[in-house]
């Protein structure tokens, strides 16, 4: 699966997006687990988590909404355009 | 199409005219533009980033809900990306309708959905370095009005 | 000067630049624009009849009352007379402001009082001769809003 | 004092101006009273004043507005431009 990184989430975890094997990762939420594991800036970016937004396959979701079967998942701050 | 992301500017004049051409319908038409603020002298510019893909279904979406909710016989929304300087455009939010009522409503729930559920993101360059725009509340607070 | 009262077209994006050039407090400008209605094909006109003087003066204490009620960067009012085609502009009405409910509103009000106050009468050729266009109703409502 | 017509009444009386004088007019009432005797036109045209808009020098008024000093009262239908 894709993993997607928006603005200060790209900047601080150093990367755009990431190829990640979910493993038995149920929800956008287990799947934050996991990938604050894989580096300290991760652990540090997905430190509050009050000021993530998760978008699974381009649709808005949260740390419930299932992962199964989704090709991306993305993370990011709220947004801020117009 | 009435959904554009892109790092060109846009013509609101131009714009209206392609929405309202051979529609006699149309009485009314009511357009936002947003403007990057900052003063000059400080050559402040502002980088938008956005999530390609999902921008575009999101806007979408927003289009369609207005569609919904009013009778309208035309939307545009164009929202531009990448390094803009203060004064110019960033989005364009356009709204046609037989009653200029429904023109102004649908043109303003645009804009309050556009700016709380659509993948944009501001990075303003100021004298003390780059940051990331917070997002506001008074959008969250702009946005729930219309699910009154 | 930010009231016209003239026979040739306007352009709402030169509008627009001359009313935010300079000032980077401008962060949004709403517009309206106002078309003649009516199909092409039935080769309908509208004659706009006005009062000189006392339209400018009505279109100047809109834009002061809107601008005692809204922090506002910049108004402008322009409002065609003569015979227009269906289709052509009537009327445009440019509301800029730091904020972007601000000029939303501002918009709005200007559309509503001008409609209600300003000395303008419209006169709709049909395939049927030529009538005077009636007041309506919801034209006095919608300017009672602002009252309450 | 300049009286003024616009629209149908400026039709229906077959003149945009003319030159009045208001003689003891004190109100735009009392124009209307004098008005009238004008002619069969002015008399119709006047004919039902709920339909009647007033301005007295350039300032909206009604049939009680005084008149005395002046320069120019225009009688309309209401507005509907925009």
């Amino acid at each position: 699966m894709q993993v997607l990184y928006f603005a200060w989430l790209r900047e601080r975890i150093g990367l755009a997006s990431e190829e990640i094997d979910p493993g038995n990762a149920k929800t956008a939420g287990d799947l934050v687990t996991l990938l604050r594991d894989r580096s300290a800036s991760h652990a540090l970016a997905f430190e509050d988590l009050s000021a993530v937004r998760i978008a699974v396959d381009q649709e808005m979701g949260n740390l419930d909404t299932p992962i199964a079967g989704a090709r991306e998942v993305a993370f990011f701050p709220p947004v801020t355009g117009g | 199409m009435s959904v554009s992301v892109q790092r060109q500017d846009f013509d609101v004049a131009a714009e209206t005219r392609v929405l309202t051409k051979g529609n006699g319908d149309i009485g009314a038409v009511v357009s936002f533009t947003g403007l990057v603020r900052g003063d000059p002298d400080t050559v402040r510019a502002m980088e938008l980033e956005h999530y390609p893909g999902m921008t575009e279904r999101a806007l979408a979406k927003i289009v369609e809900e207005a569609r919904a909710r009013w009778p309208l016989d035309g939307v545009r929304v164009i929202h531009r990306v990448g390094r803009l300087m203060p004064g110019e455009n960033i989005v364009l939010v356009l709204a046609a309708s037989r009653h200029r009522r429904a023109a102004f409503e649908a043109a303003e729930f645009l804009m309050d959905y556009l700016k709380t559920k659509a993948p944009f993101w501001k990075r303003e360059e100021t004298p003390e370095g780059a940051q990331w725009v917070d997002a506001r509340e008074t959008d969250d607070d702009a946005m729930r009005r219309w699910t009154k």
